[in-house]
């Protein structure tokens, strides 16, 4: 039984970005009968984990299908270690990112192909300082200084955007108040930002005392108790989300360079 | 055609070093029991392999692989009972006294493990991997007859290329009764009563022959066992250590113990008058 | 002695001969060009040992990388931290030791550590030293062909808090073990130690006559002891063995995480 | 001299062809260096005697003597520079009992070229040859094979590269005593610290035409670290199954005893 | 396998064909005339000191014991930052030397900071272990000089069968006899090295080149000498510095004073 135009294989794609065919598979799912799953008590967890760390310098935030995010995800974190293991440093953002714009953009010319159905957020330090990329399944990877993806991540944009001069001098917590305040931004209404929809991920460079050079701070997941703090402090405002939200943000703490950027972005799935 | 787009897109110095890894990076499987092995990649890969590694050919040879010595098993009316040594060799070197060479295949089955340890260690567990999968495909217990012969399949796959192993099968099903099997590395798989394995083996037959009958009793045969594995350790320098006792029974196997050799010995000697080469007296 | 066993002519025929004296390349005797052959192996000295308490273990090793006659550098060191989450190893809490030919124990455990950094990607937790040992033994098992030519040794605390120190030869065969010793002086540290730590020959004086003499008592040491151990172990190697020496690297790990310490030793 | 017995040579060669292995002579994979002053000559070398990778002597001795005014220094098979030197010695001495004349270090050096040259290089004794004579001062090497060299200054052994590059850059033409003991002092402990065949102490002797002043460990760099713990045993923790007395008096159930004076006349000697 | 209880599960020659030793011989030195290597290049000699790094090699490749190509220059630069100083076959040198061209100009178009030494070390030898772990060599000795990621002077060497290691003074080929000594009495520890002027270093480099001049047969009186030091922003400041130098003061006189090599004295 036709639904539209759009859903004879797996590798077209509706003009409203969907997947057609996946979408049935997902119907198939409800035909089974039910089932529970449970874990333990402090595990349980309702919202779908957004925040992954690659590697000790580079994080990545997903905004679509999880199982396609996970294969990426592998890919970079094998290149990753791979790149570690040869070169002795750690991978250069901007390599990173062109080899996987490179493998998503392969999908996307060949039949029997379909493209990832993710986008990613990639934020990381290297040599040259921080970074942040805007990756989409179109295979297009970009450098950005603040960015969001994901549902109604057109707020948070327009607030990053309005803010944008603001970041190149913002503190760590600053940046993270950013992030934030954007996130609330693409709320719902009647939903807040709790510690339990929250999680802020940071990497960042930190002076080392003894050799007086920058070195990586590892990237780092913040949530549950971590992010309190953080959304009390934004939270006199009034906004709402029914789903879950992430917050992505990278800083560096250098005194001579200052920061370079910080971004924030919200997904539902 | 993708693959050659991708490997050509990059520079060619990135794949020359890392080909192999991203394989075990990537692939979860590879980091189990893989049918994978690296291989040197010359015109004799056996020929080679010994060259690196037969110590007791060329006892400088760079590479020297621990080996294990006598080990036994044989069946009786009350099952089956599974005896070794415990002393691993490299060269002239004792690598290890405490070496366990029975293998604990599933709680209702034992490998036994002589010559190359690693090649014992590796291919019991990969058997032990291959009866699970069994059971859960079947539902029901691999036969010791089944799984003696995937073993001796796989390791015919291998002739000749170097591996070194000599193994008992040994457990007690319904169908089967107390099931005894010996495979070793050249694929031979043989149904028995009683097997001895290893350096050791003649030293141990001479004991165990002499005493063997089906009707032993449990108590006996746990003894005849053990005085076996004595006798190997006393004449044969690559045996030696602890002996390691075992008893297959239907239920499952049952564990006798992992006894010193030495006060063994003497309360043998001094207690039942046997071993009389061996004195203290002073001249 | 063995070897001259199975010179026994009756068993190998009556084929005694002096014309399979060993030349340097079969085909040399046949006047045959000489094919070039590499080995692929090299052996760089050194040694190494390990010793389990009761809530730590040692792990040590010299720090002389040879060749032949010629000493390549006076510091080079044979025990690494394993599993760390950064690429300093900070927060690691396995420690593998390599012996043998430096090159492949290199690669050994550079593949060892991205074996652990990918279990913690995938499961969210840090693998445990028997995962971690049974992971490297099928490591070495998977080269049994073209083997690696390390001694290694893992050590680290179980999952009840137990020092635990692993060792295995160079294919793959391993175990759980109170001490090992690896390397070119394993021969003369190795029966130091099974006197030292594991009481073997030691009774204890006046406890019986004869055959009822008691063995002494085996105890996990203290700290302070293995130490001592640790360092006169190698005192003793530097002075017999030629490939040992200059310096002394010392790994202790506990609850609280590693601990590494650096000792001179003689460099003649 | 009565030659070598060579009975075993050919069951030791089908030996060894079925695999058992040749047994390791101990070597002296050693540093040796002599160098010429102004009024004599010194020659050094190191005191560690190894088996293969082991130390089979921390302290030996490589500095032999052939004539008092003539010494080798020897690297190679342990027992093949100790042997060769003392035949070639007491034949040297015979040699200069009947010429009634002191012996002359070429002679010293042509004998031992001549019996090494014999043997092939099976004797494996490689010799610094360094002598003050009537005819001035000398210093050869004498290599297994029998080729001989005439330098002002020599190394050999494992070690000799490293003690070479010490002559390389600092021998001057015209050195004194104490300079040339320096010079060769160094020698030998670049061979110590940098060859691993080589180690522990420094012999030294000093041949002028007056006399020969043998240093013994000259320098000693590599003093033994103390053991941190006693590993004393206390008494009874070896087992033993039993124990028996043998007094002197029941000995002679097992040896035939015979009483020697404590003091009796002693023997003539010459000093 | 075999089933005589002596000989119990090992292999059997009529199966594996008898022991061959010449699987296990030891490979000769890279600098050596062997079967593989054919054109030769022998030592290098590097040196840490308080700012950099100084590297020196002879201009000889050598065709067995024949001088073939006498202005060979065995030392490299890397994207002006390290120095590469190669012994051991000149036709694997001249392949990697390519390689890292393309490795520095691929490097060039990124916007991150080029490869440094450390990188580059540990880059060269996982080609060097990956080639020997396919019986394949790159039959070289490969030292490498210039500055790790904390900007301190690294020195570290990579061989044929991808050995890794480092040490203030290095030497490859004979140099590792004849110039390590040398140069380890002057810095043989890392604080050693760390208090040597570049002035000294230099001069301590130039005498192992005459040493090895003097005794390695296969070397040369031309050589390069490399001194590395930090990039600094002043102009011309810093970077990779090779330059041409000829063996000065060299001392042949005592010949005069020998005559024969036993007994002949006049």
């Amino acid at each position: 039984m036709f639904r539209n135009n759009y859903d004879n294989d797996s590798v077209t794609f509706s003009p409203q970005g969907r997947i057609f065919q996946v979408e049935y598979a997902g119907e198939a799912v409800k035909q089974g009968s039910v089932v529970v799953g449970i874990r333990n008590a402090e595990e349980l967890s309702s919202y779908q984990k957004k925040l992954f760390a690659i590697d000790e310098h580079v994080g990545i935030a997903i905004a679509g299908l999880t199982s396609d995010a996970r294969v990426l995800s592998n890919f970079m974190k094998t290149q990753s270690m791979q790149h570690t293991m040869v070169y002795g440093r750690h991978m250069p953002l901007h390599q990173l990112a062109s080899l996987l714009g490179e493998k998503a953009q392969l999908n996307t010319q060949h039949y029997g192909k379909r493209p990832y159905g993710v986008g990613l957020l990639v934020a990381g330090v290297d040599d040259k300082g921080t970074h942040l990329y805007e990756f989409q399944p179109s295979g297009m990877a970009e450098e950005m200084v603040a960015f969001a993806i994901g549902a109604r991540s057109q707020m948070a944009r327009t607030y990053l955007e309005r803010n944008i001069e603001k970041f190149a001098d913002c503190g760590r917590e600053e940046l993270v108040m950013h992030g934030l305040k954007a996130l609330k931004e693409s709320l719902v209404q009647d939903k807040e930002l709790t510690v339990d929809n929250t999680s802020v991920g940071v990497v960042g460079l930190v002076k080392d005392d003894s050799t007086g050079r920058t070195k990586v701070e590892p990237f780092k997941v913040h949530d549950g108790r971590d992010v309190k703090d953080w959304i009390d402090a934004v939270s006199d405002d009034k906004d709402d989300d029914d789903d879950d939200d992430d917050d992505e943000e990278e800083e560096t703490t250098t005194s001579a360079a200052p920061a370079a950027g910080g971004d924030s972005m919200e997904v539902d799935s | 055609m993708d693959t050659l787009v991708a490997r050509y897109s990059r520079p060619t110095y990135d794949e020359t070093v890392t080909e192999d890894m991203e394989e075990e990076l990537l692939d979860p499987v590879a980091s189990g029991l893989s049918l994978k092995f690296a291989m040197p990649p010359v015109a004799q890969p056996s020929s080679w392999l010994r060259s690196a590694t037969d110590d007791r050919m060329n006892p400088d040879c760079p590479i020297k692989i621990a080996h294990g010595t006598t080990t036994l098993a044989f069946r009786f009316q009350g099952g089956i009972i599974v005896a070794t040594d415990s002393r691993a060799t490299s060269g002239d070197w004792i690598a290890s006294q405490t070496v366990k060479k029975v293998i604990e295949i599933n709680d209702k089955m034992l490998g036994t493990m002589a010559g190359g340890a690693a090649d014992c260690q590796y291919w019991l567990a990969w058997l032990g991997m291959q009866c699970r999968l069994h059971e859960l495909r079947h539902k029901r217990r691999i036969s010791v007859a089944a799984a003696s012969k995937i073993l001796a399949n796989l390791v015919y796959s291998y002739k000749n290329m170097g591996l070194s192993m000599g193994t008992m099968c040994a457990g007690v099903t319904k169908e089967e009764g107390p099931a005894l099997y010996y495979i070793d590395s050249d694929g031979t798989r043989l149904a028995g009563n009683l097997f001895c394995v290893g350096s050791g083996q003649t030293f141990a037959y001479g004991v165990l022959d002499a005493e063997y009958k089906y009707d032993l009793s449990v108590e006996d045969a746990l003894a005849l066992g053990s005085r076996s594995i004595l006798a190997a350790t006393h004449r044969d320098a690559y045996s030696g250590g602890f002996i390691n006792l075992y008893h297959v029974k239907e239920q499952g196997w049952e564990k006798h113990g992992f006894s010193d050799t030495n006060p063994i010995f003497w309360k043998t000697k001094l207690e039942k008058g046997e071993f009389t080469n061996v004195t203290s007296e002073l001249v | 002695m063995s070897a001259l066993f199975s010179q026994n002519p009756l068993m190998n025929g009556p084929n005694y001969s002096f014309s399979d004296t060993p030349v340097s390349h079969p085909n040399e005797a046949h006047g045959e060009l000489r094919e070039h052959r590499f080995n692929p192996y090299t052996d760089n000295g050194g040694s190494t040992l390990a010793i389990a308490g009761a809530d730590f273990a040692i792990v040590a090793g010299d720090t002389r990388l040879t060749s032949g006659y010629s000493i390549h550098t006076r510091y080079s060191p044979k025990v690494f931290k394993i599993g760390g989450t950064t690429a300093d190893q900070k927060d690691a809490t396995i420690v593998l030791s390599v012996v043998g030919f430096a090159a492949d124990g290199t690669a050994l455990r550079e593949r060892l550590d991205a074996a652990c950094k990918m279990y913690r990607y995938r499961h969210g937790k840090p693998m445990s030293v028997n995962a971690a040992a049974k992971r490297l033994s099928t490591m070495l098992y998977q080269k049994r062909f073209f083997p690696y030519y390390v001694y290694a040794i893992l050590a680290g605390l179980d999952e009840e808090g137990k020092g635990a120190v692993y060792s295995y030869d160079p294919v793959g065969s391993y175990e759980r073990e109170m001490c090992r010793a690896g390397g070119a002086a394993a021969s003369l540290i190795m029966p130091f130690l099974d006197n030292q730590v594991n009481f073997k020959n030691q009774h204890i004086p006046g406890s019986g006559e004869g055959h009822a003499i008691q063995e002494r008592e085996k105890k996990p040491l203290l700290r302070e002891q293995v130490e001592i151990l640790v360092k006169d172990a190698f005192d003793g190697a530097v002075e017999r063995h030629i490939e040992v020496g200059d310096g002394l690297q010392m790994m202790v790990i506990t609850s609280q995480g590693v601990e590494e310490h650096y000792l001179p030793l003689k460099k003649d | 001299m009565p030659g070598f017995d060579f009975s075993n040579y050919n069951r030791n060669a089908a030996l060894h062809a079925r695999g058992v292995p040749l047994p390791k002579a101990t070597s002296t994979g050693t540093t040796i260096v002599g160098c010429i002053f102004d009024g004599g000559v010194v020659i050094a070398a190191d005191t560690r005697a190894t088996s293969g990778p082991i130390v089979a002597d921390k302290n030996c001795e490589k500095l032999h003597y052939i004539a008092p005014q003539i010494w080798c220094a020897g690297a190679g098979t342990a027992a093949d520079t100790e042997f060769t030197t003392s035949l070639i010695s007491s034949q040297l001495e015979l040699h200069s009992l009947s010429t009634d004349r002191k012996p002359r270090v070429v002679t010293c050096m042509t004998m031992l070229k001549q019996h090494l040259f014999r043997y092939q290089g099976h004797i494996g004794a490689y010799l610094v040859v360094a002598g003050v004579d009537p005819t001035g001062t000398h210093l050869f090497t004498v290599h297994a094979h029998g080729s001989t060299d005439k330098l002002p200054y020599v190394t050999m052994g494992s070690g000799s590269l490293a003690a070479m590059s010490v002559f390389e850059t600092q021998w001057k033409g015209s050195l004194t005593e104490q300079d040339a003991v320096n010079l060769c002092s160094e020698a030998i402990q670049a061979g110590i610290f940098n060859d691993l065949g080589s180690g522990s102490n420094v012999d030294v002797a000093i041949i002028t035409k007056d006399k020969t002043t043998l240093k013994r460990n000259h320098i000693k760099p590599n003093e033994r670290s103390k053991k941190l713990k006693s590993y004393a045993f206390e008494r009874g923790t070896t087992a033993v199954l039993k124990e028996k007395i043998i007094t002197k008096k029941e000995l002679g159930r097992f040896v035939d005893i015979e009483e020697v004076e404590p003091e009796g006349e002693k023997m003539d000697v010459d000093t | 396998m075999d089933h005589r209880p002596q000989n119990w599960g090992r292999p059997r020659d009529d199966i594996y064909g008898g022991y061959d030793v010449s699987y296990m011989a030891p490979n000769a030195e890279p600098n050596t005339h062997t079967q593989s290597p054919v054109v030769t290049g022998t030592s290098v000699v590097a040196l840490k000191y308080k700012d950099g790094v100084i590297m020196a090699a002879d201009n000889l490749a050598s065709y067995g014991s024949l001088a073939r190509f006498p202005s060979v220059q065995r030392l490299m630069p890397f994207a002006d930052t390290s120095v590469l100083g190669f012994s051991g076959d000149v036709s694997d040198m001249q392949y990697i030397s390519r390689h890292l061209t393309s490795l520095s100009i691929d490097e060039a178009y990124g916007v991150q900071d080029p490869l440094n030494a450390a990188n580059l070390h540990r880059y060269l030898s996982k080609l060097l272990y990956s080639r020997r772990s396919k019986f394949d060599p790159l039959w070289n000795n490969i030292l490498i000089a210039g500055f790790d990621s904390d900007d301190k002077p690294f020195l570290a060497s990579a061989d044929l069968l991808g050995t890794t290691y480092s040490s203030p003074s290095l030497a490859s080929g004979y140099g590792s006899m004849l110039a390590q000594p040398i140069m380890r009495k002057y810095a043989s520890t890392e604080e050693d090295a760390a208090k040597l002027t570049k002035e000294q270093a230099i001069k301590i480099v130039k005498e192992c080149m005459k040493v090895l001049f003097y005794r390695d047969a296969r070397s040369l009186d031309k050589y390069s000498l490399a001194v590395v030091t930090r990039k600094s922003g002043e102009e011309g400041g810093g970077g990779v510095q090779i330059t041409q130098e000829k063996l000065e003061g060299m001392s042949w006189k005592f010949a005069d004073r020998i005559k024969g090599y036993g007994t002949q004295t006049v």
